[in-house]
């Protein structure tokens, strides 16, 4: 789960790590009173999980409460890479002196934490690694030991830091690394981290990931779940707890497994067709979730044909059968589906089906016929 | 031979007595394997259709000399029985549970490295040596013993490709689903390595997706120790970037993480890749037909 | 630094590990006050660091205030195996279905923690191991692991504890673990942990030893250290950071280094002699501290000749020598003293002792010799 | 040969710039120790007489292959300095460092012991291998180059008994002194097992004291696994119990940790044990007549 700044440095205060104060608003009378508020200079910044919003004028300075409420007015509603911004972060303006960027990340690859820090901020990271790759160090955390005040030192020294910054710079990353384990993320990420004027160290921008198998610990994190920012299909799925991504094609995708959905999308777009979405149905096979997942999908008005993709292994291809057959009674739908059933009872799943007799339902054996099909239906070419 | 698992292995299965535990662990005995034990607290004594139940993995392992545990309990006890089990001295755990929080994964794998245990999964179906042993919930029926070595980070996936493989009459040695999540206990170089140790996998076929750069580690590692014909299948190409760690998780593996980069990286040091799971049978039987 | 039984009850309570309502009392009075306060039946308990207390009458039960008074009034100044008893702690009277007994212990041959259960507690866990011993079970925790639940399993059904009992006592070594962890115990031991008649777990007993090195961190520990019970000599050591141990004989004993120390009382002791103290000087080489080890020394009446033992490693033997000069002179000791310099610049050290021409200064090379002179001026053989 | 330290030892020092380290270090180069390297943060550039300071052991180690780092940080930052050595690959740690918690000290020790490094201490002296190198506070000149194997609980007990060896002219092949602390970081047995694989090594001399059980634990591995001559000496029989961990102490241990338990349990193995340090060197001779 991904995480708006705004989130993240809520986060970040809850360990003491500095950030800048600020208030978010969702109008523009918000941004003035917040700007009124905070007092001096403000940042008027677009709330969106995406880069890029500073070079798309998601970012304004503001001198006082109006200005504060014009450049609410400018990014509210604004459209940045296909996020719509409802929500702008009124924040005191720094005085840079430097700009770095600092990381917590967990390497799946090493199976430990990646603590990064560069002498260079405010820029992509992967640009840093590319132009000053000497001013990018890293140090790799074995989760057994913890962090250590030698890893700030090997970090801030690596990076190429004066002396004088180890001492804070240590401060910074405990802090950094308490949020980290504190909140279970698998990315925290401080771009830039400045050293203002006079001397501090803040956290100027924050993006923030949360393991998601964690989060039956961390109601505080689940609290900030926003579905408004969400596509309707991908909230709709988020509300009935089923792994959905749209993908804007017309043939709907359900299986069991990320891992055959994501071939089943593949042999699909192989095919000719064009996927609307990648949904996993898991080992469900009760006619409830299958239900669920159906309505997910026939609620996307671009679908014009089904494919559900099943390898039976726990699922049992027979309960399948059923489940789909007592869904698509349930819901009356009459757009073509295809059905592919192989695996763990799949000669009875296949049974059921065809002695259903059901108009728009079409049994395959193979992913790849079952693929042809759906194109086919998709595009009209059968019936 | 095969790799992990054979008819040598004794089975002690942690959340026996579940609905899911004892499915699956009935199954795997009635395929062959030596389920040995099971472990539920404070049901010690009692037995699930002659299986004896254990209050403790080390009682367990010292009544029956289990060396390998297979965990089915829930995912917020899931850590505890993987201590468990690496405190007992087994050498082998098979994680089926789903949904484990990855920072306690972080742990236990290194906790686990440093005691010499190995793990498969978790959220993984299991290993299957068809016609010795099948621990996880695999279904036997799609699979044939033969020699080759199947290694796959999806579930689903490895049944399409097996069963595709298995019409073909090539027979596996092993099948390793080694778990979909962000920390898993073995990743493909573990398993390749020991494929590559094993006299009776003559090709390995290796099912990976987008997401990480293990696949690209793979392909490093194959080149330099890997003798054996790989077959690769990469899932992924339509599906969208999604939830990766965006830059900085590219900086880390120094790779996008997209099917395309990884397929790229198996093909440049000579690795096969097929285009869709019955591409990959087709292609395995092109490999055993040159050996 | 180990606890008395309040104190380490005291950082139960801190972690929710429930003990029985008491309250510490000075005086006959104050007892009877407690309780007052408490209600119904007491059990008025004497505070020493030594077992065995109960044989002593060191335990009375109590009716009421008015028996408390004098329960406390009995206890009060008792002597309890060479402790005088300076205070009580008058606590509920628990109803006890079970006595058990747990313990976790800094295993420093395991390089581990030993967390041990027993069914059957209220002895000698020694006596339990040895009359009982498939009531006691035992498991090793691996500090980078840290606590599990599993272990706690493993030590209720290896005690042989009915399965009822697991989750509560699971509860209990958590607690036990965090105490244990949060305060840097080398020992934590609940002897008897009792199952009342209404099924609760309590701490009727705790004995909680402090590792010395982490104190510098626990000022609520430190600040619970009691120089009061201590010999004369022990607290004045103490006061003044010196390593001392009384020992009952005539010949004072200090030297640099444990090790060297201990072996010096074995040689005194074989020469014949009786050593009065242990008392290690460190590397402290400096008159200062040289006068601070002396003052605790030559306040024992006992003693009658001090041996100065120093084998030079990083200590340097004509600094300790200047050393002892300084503080002879400052102190005005007339006793004999016997001084043994060896190793690093031992023979600049002889020579500074030889030319500044002390009467009760005797200077040796060896270490039997100087225990022989020692025993013999003690004796009043030389002067 | 000798074990741990010999000509061939690059030694850096953490906590180089302190009057302790330096004065040490310096003293440890002028017996011949190739003091490759110093570690204090922030003085990264400088030097001391001619040893380059690093920012970092990781830096030191890179820029010198040092494979031995000697610690002298003040006991609140050990532990700290520890973790960065053990992960900057030297492959032995000597601590010279006294009162580091023992719980900072559990954490290290089995964190090291996973990592494969080794350590000598803390709160030890170090090692010497006469003639070879010096790494820590010993004083060189009571040491003299031969066979005797020395390994000592305490660092002044260690030169009392090593001067005696060398008065009667019988050096040492290495003196270990392993530190006095409840966690340390090699015990007697890992130090008794190298000296029985060190073909210089002809005798081993053991200097151990009251408290815990390691002398008994030595006593039952020369037995299993130690062909060379053994001579031991136990202080502490007069010495009060002091600060024991009581019953429960001797419940872990199985010994009451006095003097007379340890050297008794020495003795049942055929160990001869002094009865003082001069004793002890007798004793060694007699053996060394034997060989």
């Amino acid at each position: 789960m991904d995480l708006y700044e705004f989130q993240g440095k809520e986060l970040f205060a809850t360990v003491g790590l500095p950030v800048p104060r600020g208030m978010v608003a969702v109008t523009p009378e918000e941004a003035e009173a917040a700007a009124a508020e905070i007092g001096g200079r403000v940042v008027v910044k677009a709330q969106v999980q995406v880069g890029g919003r500073g070079k798309a004028g998601g970012v304004k300075l503001a001198d006082g409460p109006a200005e504060a409420r014009a450049a609410a007015e400018a990014i509210l509603g604004m459209d940045i890479h296909g996020h719509t911004v409802h929500r702008v972060l009124v924040e005191e303006a720094s005085d840079i002196a430097r700009e770095m960027y600092a990381a917590l990340i967990l390497d799946r690859g090493a199976k430990k934490v990646l603590a990064m820090l560069s002498g260079i901020g405010g820029m992509d990271i992967e640009q840093v690694a590319h132009e000053h790759p000497e001013a990018l160090s890293r140090v790799w955390v074995d989760p057994l030991a913890g962090w250590s005040d030698y890893i700030s030192r090997r970090l801030c020294f690596g990076a190429g830091l004066g002396a004088e910054l180890v001492r804070p710079m240590s401060e910074v990353f405990t802090k950094l690394w308490d949020v980290f384990t504190r909140y279970e993320a698998t990315l925290v990420e401080v771009n830039p981290l400045i050293l203002t004027a006079d001397g501090r160290l803040v956290a100027l921008d924050s993006k923030f990931s949360v393991d998601n198998n964690s989060l039956y610990r961390h109601p505080e994190v689940v609290a900030m779940r926003d579905v408004q920012a969400a596509d309707p299909q991908e909230q709709m799925a988020l509300e009935r707890g089923v792994t959905y991504v749209k993908l804007g094609g017309d043939i709907g995708v359900l299986g069991n497994g990320a891992g055959l959905v994501m071939s089943t999308l593949d042999v699909v777009a192989d095919a000719g067709g064009a996927p609307a979405n990648f949904l996993d149905v898991g080992g469900g096979a009760k006619a409830e979730e299958i239900v669920s997942a159906l309505e997910v999908i026939t609620s996307d008005p671009e679908v014009k044909a089904i494919f559900f993709n099943i390898f039976g292994g726990i699922t049992r291809c027979d309960e399948v059968a059923n489940g789909v057959l007592a869904a698509v009674a349930q819901m009356g739908i009459t757009m073509p589906i295809v059905v592919r059933l192989d695996g763990t009872h799949d000669v009875e799943g296949r049974e059921i089906l065809a002695q259903a007799d059901v108009p728009n339902l079409y049994v395959e054996a193979t992913m790849l016929d079952a693929a042809d099909r759906a194109v086919a239906l998709a595009a009209g070419r059968e019936s | 031979m095969a790799i992990l698992i054979d008819k040598g292995t004794k089975l002690v299965v942690q959340g026996l007595t579940g609905r899911e535990g004892s499915f699956h662990a009935l199954r795997n005995r009635t395929y062959g394997t030596q389920v040995v034990a099971g472990v539920t607290p404070g049901k010690g004594g009692q037995d699930v259709e002659g299986i004896p139940v254990f209050d403790t993995v080390s009682d367990a392992v010292a009544a029956t000399g289990a060396d390998v545990s297979m965990i089915f309990v829930p995912p917020r006890f899931a850590a505890d029985a993987m201590y468990e089990a690496i405190d007992s001295g087994v050498r082998l755990i098979v994680t089926i549970t789903e949904g484990i929080p990855a920072h306690e994964m972080l742990k236990v794998y290194n906790y686990l490295r440093a005691k010499g245990v190995a793990m498969i999964g978790p959220n993984c179906p299991g290993v299957i040596s068809p016609g010795k042993a099948n621990v996880g919930i695999m279904p036997p029926q799609i699979f044939l013993p033969g020699n080759v070595g199947l290694v796959s980070r999806s579930g689903t996936l490895t049944y399409q490709i097996a069963n595709e493989l298995t019409q073909k009459g090539l027979g596996q040695s092993t099948a390793v689903g080694i778990g979909g999540d962000p920390i898993v206990g073995s990743s493909f170089i573990d398993i390749l390595a020991r494929f590559q140790a094993d006299p009776e996998t003559k090709v390995i076929a290796m099912v990976g997706e987008i997401g990480g750069n293990e696949e690209e580690q793979a392909a490093e590692f194959i080149t330099r120790e890997v003798t054996k014909p790989v077959v690769a299948y990469i899932a992924g190409f339509t599906a969208p970037p999604g939830k990766q760690m965006g830059h900085a998780g590219a900086i880390i593996s120094g790779t996008s993480g997209t099917a395309g980069a990884k397929k790229e990286a198996l093909e440049a040091v000579g690795i096969r890749v097929g285009v869709n799971p019955t591409q990959v049978a087709e292609l395995v039987q092109a490999v055993v037909a040159e050996l």
